[in-house]
């Protein structure tokens, strides 16, 4: 396993680079919070991510998809933290796919992977019931009903689930496993309420009351579901960690910037010993959490079932990383850093946002603490 | 009967008499707070038959002279006003700046002239006033401002940009440091002048904060004739008031601090459902930094206390508003962070159907700038260092 | 309720000063280790104390006390914990005086008080049985036998534990109550091994291996037994509290004096910001934990039922404070606050020792919870 | 079979037919570590024998030019024979300061003469050398050093006191700086210089810790004479070997943080019995604080991981060894002082009846000294903020 990226991740890492610079700048999800989008993305920009084949990079390539790895797909997801792009790239190209990939039939692999990695539509997947994560508590109900099922429940928080063509909703069957349906959520019975949140997403609440889906709706080609939903959490997890770790490194590299630019009582401000003990304090917590997100990223892609143990540890302290840089960010920026005008603010509220989905701090060292056995 | 039980009873009889019902109820929004001045708009008319009944007395201004519009009340009188007044839940009849920033400003800097113009106009609530201190590029370094005052003879001409004016926008006059000096050193050749918000040559602009919507403004001054009748104190020598007033801001916003004690993470873990059986957070580690935070919260309110008693007795450390501010500020922090966790993805809203919906996520982006106005954390602890601990300059 | 103290507590405060600063320095400390002291303190400091009327601070004046209240107990405690003075006044004038006052006979009061508040003899309280303070955990009994009793059982690191002339022994009776018994450290079945800890100080384990009592060995005057044992192990943290911040602030005090007079690359290292900044962060710190200290102990005195809560937040803020203070004492000092030779050492030692008798923070802050109701 | 494949299988050989079995076992005490040196009294024959043969082999110092007693090895050799030792658990040979602080400054600044002369003295483990840099008052200001090398002609008179020589009372030789040119700037007129402790007016004293007993010491100097032979490059270049070496100790404290990662808290709460009966720590604050270090642990151990592939590549930061150093050092003192919290009051042991009483609280103590040892936590802040982030001076 090697901590260094492979030539092929470093030029899809510079790609990235420029395209995020050029189609989605921090300005960008400005525009979007100020025309009031409700989809939360900008569809353009959405597909010019599939043309690089980025929303395809953990699908096979029979499916359309480039088939990169989890690594790759972090290298992207740093990047994009950087920016603070807001896409359907987690709830549809990593979490949907892989639950596709993982638990779709032939069939449905055939049909839904290549509109996920040619940006056709964008999927949402359906999970958390309450405001704080909790992947233990799901009441969503499918019930049989002829060939086919009735769903009921209610979901909170699905990622772009406003913006999203097609929902994958994870529910209870009649013998309590968990299954996951394919739901158009403009079918009878799927009532909206959209939600925006405090980083300019736009996720939604979702009820679900006797939905009739037929009888492959459901995913039927994995094994059991609980494994497989541990699993695609676990690779959601593992991506946001490299995106929160994106958005703590650019807001640590502006802040650099400011702290050399910016003068008091006739010196930079980077001259106060206070400040830079503290600036380099962040650079070896960002350090150590960069380790770990690659540590969890490769290996996801070599050695899965050790997995586990490395993603609750990146995304703990990824979450914990950039919410405390992303703090000393707006203090070391002052009363600048507190005015809307200003694009630090952004990374700030990014950081809150991204560290509750999926499990905060704490939730994730609760799991460090029972995989490691005490 | 003592004087002060006479006091007492005297005091209870006239707000018995004089405070409208309607201005016993709990505020219910932001109209009912009274600020007076010449563009408010009054709520209705008991909120200006209270301002006006309590103008009357000075009991806006409860201690200062009543030459100057005040009431004249020693320190004990007036604790014994403000304890009837909470006993019937009367309302401030007056949120002034006037009043907690330039009147002490004025009582111990202005002339007897300026003193009889501005402070009863202040206490009657008919000149509403703002804060022109910091400008753009000046931050923590507040004495290297740069707008500036030319000498013109009998008047001074104004130029330059402020920043943090709050409710500059609404105001009638602004109280404003200007480099009137420029030749001298940085913190000498700053004056103190009050500026009419009606001169040709100001305009303002509301400053939105990450948080929303602020009472803050940016002010400009370009060429703005402020007569020399309207200087405060010696000229060149306004960085001294500002040090004076500076001090009782620092207190105001240690007292904002302190306002969110009333936030309760644990009510927050209690609203999203996240409480086991015994009633207790149901997350081990949420509970944990909620218990630490208890603990300092605790500490805080008894450290208040503690010093409010020192200095009755004339002890305790020096510099103690740079030490409650440092504490009270970051503890607030903490206590927002917390607040949300517990609310998990609850506490992320920015808008929605529930009017209280983005409050909170709000709230925490707003605490921020506690450990930033009023001096950074950074300021605070730079004077505790110097000031309390007597360290060495670098 | 005043956090001033009053002019007679100012006084005691100033000839405790004087007395500790002539009679117990930390020099004395270092001097009880080097001789390999067995009891752990030194009897002619002891007596001194008792000639000041220090041991009877919270004896009745019937009893040969001064009965000043446990307010001015800690104005002690906080000058003891400046010169780490090794001494039985917790264990012998705190705890077993509060203990017997609490729950002795007018009979055993009048025997055992005086010899207290005389310094004639050194009582201990033997309660915990474990290595971790659990008061839960009681299991050494006291069966009956004809008009007396059977002690059984194990105590650990009971303070004084080997220089003790008298044990109060915290015993559960046949229906499981608690009671308290004064046992003979001589006494046949007694075993007593001494430990050395690493603050110099002397506690004990001690066996009872049917140790046979005396029907009146019970403390007889009391009421319920577990109230009784809460109560004294709060005023005995709230008391220990006094002493952590006692040993914070000369921590402080001395480091400062370093800070001033220590120069490095040409100027005292005081004048170095990052160092200014966390000084001033200790001394908010400290000030935080003073505020509890007084808060606990004057509530104590005035108003007891509302204690419990502030204690426990005061044992676990000097618990917290004194050690971080002790900790950065040792990293401003350098290289030379390492050395045994230097006394700033012993701070640091005592800090972590005080912090773990009768709970750590994480105990304390555990009971701030359950006590505020969450 | 490529060259490294037969090199692997030539090492098995020779490794299989020369260790003897005694040196394949676990170190049971300090007398088992092999330091050499003239006083060094050998704990068996083995012990010698398997020095002796190493030492023949060039093995002790596997990568140094075999002309100078080293093995010869390439990078990859070495990491075979660091394997195949491994694989069949041989002990170290040899433990020297001569190996791994000496060696590499004499062989980047050494005459060809004293590399010959001094070099293979020390593969052969027949000199204990120790280091002699700090000073009373100079602490992390090394340079401000005052030990003073007069100028005799053909010898330097050496007085002064130098602080933290580890194992000065059990070494042969010292190689320490010396200032040799008063006048100059603090940072010139520093010379390197070997120093035979058995010259005249050479003295040790041993120096206690807070942990107790210490391998470090005070030496003296008075009036020693020293060779101009002795000195190792040019004189008043003193200064550009010290940081050299430097960086060589700082590697190794990091080494030595790393190796506390076997201490385990978990493990003393299951040890003093506090878990609940699924084996979880039963305090769920403690259990909290152990989580989150393991996470910077795992992270700690991550990145040493990363640093190594980056810097393979030729890739990562620059200032790693700082970095690693503190954050290395700052988690292993959280490690400790969880470790004595889960203890409890076991782990305030002193001294007691068992042989292991009081090693946890002495390792705690001991673990003070990392993040002083080698350059304070500030130092490597300060060298992080300036060499890495290029953050400017005050």
């Amino acid at each position: 396993m090697s901590f260094v990226l492979t030539e092929e991740e470093q030029m899809l890492r510079d790609s990235a680079k420029d395209f995020l610079a050029a189609k989605s700048p921090v300005s960008e999800l400005r525009r979007l919070r100020d025309e009031g989008c409700k989809d939360g993305f900008r569809h353009a920009v959405w597909r010019g991510m599939a043309e690089m084949g980025w929303n395809g990079i953990v699908v096979e390539e029979d499916f359309g998809g480039v088939d990169m790895g989890f690594t790759a797909a972090g290298v992207l997801l740093r990047e994009m933290g950087r920016t603070l792009a807001a896409t359907p790239f987690i709830p549809s190209a990593i979490l949907s796919a892989t639950l596709l990939r993982l638990a779709g039939s032939d069939a449905q692999k055939g049909e839904h992977l290549p509109k996920i990695a040619g940006g056709e539509a964008v999927y949402a997947f359906a999970f958390d019931e309450k405001a704080r994560h909790d992947p233990g508590t799901i009441d969503t109900r499918a019930t049989k009903d002829g060939n086919g099922f009735r769903l009921n429940g209610s979901k909170r928080f699905v990622a772009c689930g406003n913006g999203a063509d097609m929902l994958i909703v994870a529910a209870r069957l009649e013998d309590d496993s968990l299954g996951f349906f394919l739901v158009d959520p403009k079918a009878d019975g799927v009532t909206k309420t959209m939600r925006r949140t405090v980083d300019s997403h736009v996720p939604a609440d979702i009820d679900f009351k006797d939905v009739k889906l037929d009888g492959d709706a459901m995913l039927s080609g994995g094994a059991d579901g609980q494994a497989t939903f541990d699993h695609v959490l676990d690779v959601g997890r593992a991506c946001l960690a490299a995106e929160q770790l994106g958005t703590a490194e650019e807001a640590f590299d502006r802040t650099l910037s400011y702290l050399k630019d910016r003068s008091q009582f006739g010196q930079p401000i980077g001259s106060f010993q206070s400040l830079q003990h503290r600036a380099a304090h962040m650079l070896g917590e960002i350090e150590l959490a960069h380790s770990l997100v690659m540590k969890a990223l490769r290996t996801l892609d070599e050695n899965p079932s050790q997995a586990p143990l490395w993603i609750a540890a990146a995304k703990a302290k990824a979450t914990e990383v950039s919410r405390h840089v992303t703090g000393e960010a707006i203090q070391m920026h002052g009363g600048i850093g507190m005015t809307d005008e200003h694009e630090i603010g952004f990374f700030f509220k990014r950081a809150r946002a991204a560290g509750e989905f999926m499990g905060d701090e704490r939730f994730n060292a609760e799991r460090v603490a029972t995989t490691t056995g005490f | 009967m003592s004087n002060l039980e006479s006091f007492r009873k005297e005091t209870r009889d006239w707000l018995e008499a004089n405070c409208p019902a309607s201005m016993r109820q709990p505020m219910k929004d932001e109209k009912d707070v009274c600020w007076g001045g010449k563009k408010f708009e009054f709520a209705n008319d008991d909120q200006k038959l209270w301002l006006d009944r309590m103008a009357e007395k000075g009991w806006t201004a409860p201690q200062w002279p009543v030459e100057y519009g005040g009431g004249g009340l020693s320190s004990d009188e007036a604790q014994i006003l403000k304890e009837e007044m909470k006993a019937i839940n009367a309302r401030d009849p007056l949120t002034s700046f006037g009043i907690w920033m330039l009147g002490p400003a004025l009582l111990k800097y202005g002339s007897e002239e300026q003193k009889k113009h501005y402070l009863p106009q202040i206490t009657r609530g008919e000149i509403r006033w703002c804060q022109g201190y910091s400008e753009p590029g000046a931050g923590s370094d507040l004495a290297s401002l740069r707008t500036k005052g030319v000498d013109k003879g009998d008047y001074y001409e104004v130029t330059g940009q402020k920043v943090w004016t709050s409710y500059a926008d609404k105001a009638d006059w602004i109280f404003a440091l200007v480099r009137t000096e420029p030749d001298k050193p940085k913190h000498e050749g700053i004056s103190f002048l009050l500026i009419d918000m009606e001169s040709d040559g100001v305009t303002t602009k509301p400053i939105k904060l990450i948080s929303g919507k602020s009472p803050f403004c940016e002010t400009f001054f370009d060429e703005v004739k402020v007569p020399k009748a309207n200087l405060i104190g010696t000229a060149g020598k306004g960085w001294d008031i500002a040090k004076y007033l500076l001090s009782h801001e620092r207190t105001n916003i240690v007292g904002a601090g302190g306002m969110a004690a009333g936030l309760n993470p644990v009510g927050a873990a209690h609203k999203s459902g996240e409480v086991d059986d015994k009633g207790r957070i149901a997350d081990p580690m949420l509970r944990a930094d909620v218990a630490r935070l208890t603990i300092d919260a605790l500490a805080f309110e008894a450290t208040m206390r503690r010093v409010k008693d020192e200095s009755d007795a004339g002890q305790g450390v020096g510099a103690r508003a740079s030490m409650l501010k440092y504490i009270g500020t970051e503890l607030n922090k903490r206590r927002h962070e917390l607040n949300l966790s517990a609310m998990g993805a609850d506490g992320l809203l920015w808008e929605g159907p529930d009017p209280s919906d983005g409050g909170p996520a709000r709230d925490w982006l707003r605490s921020r700038a506690n450990s930033i106005e009023g001096g950074t954390s950074e300021i605070q602890l730079n004077i505790l260092a110097k000031r309390v601990l007597n360290l060495p300059g670098a």
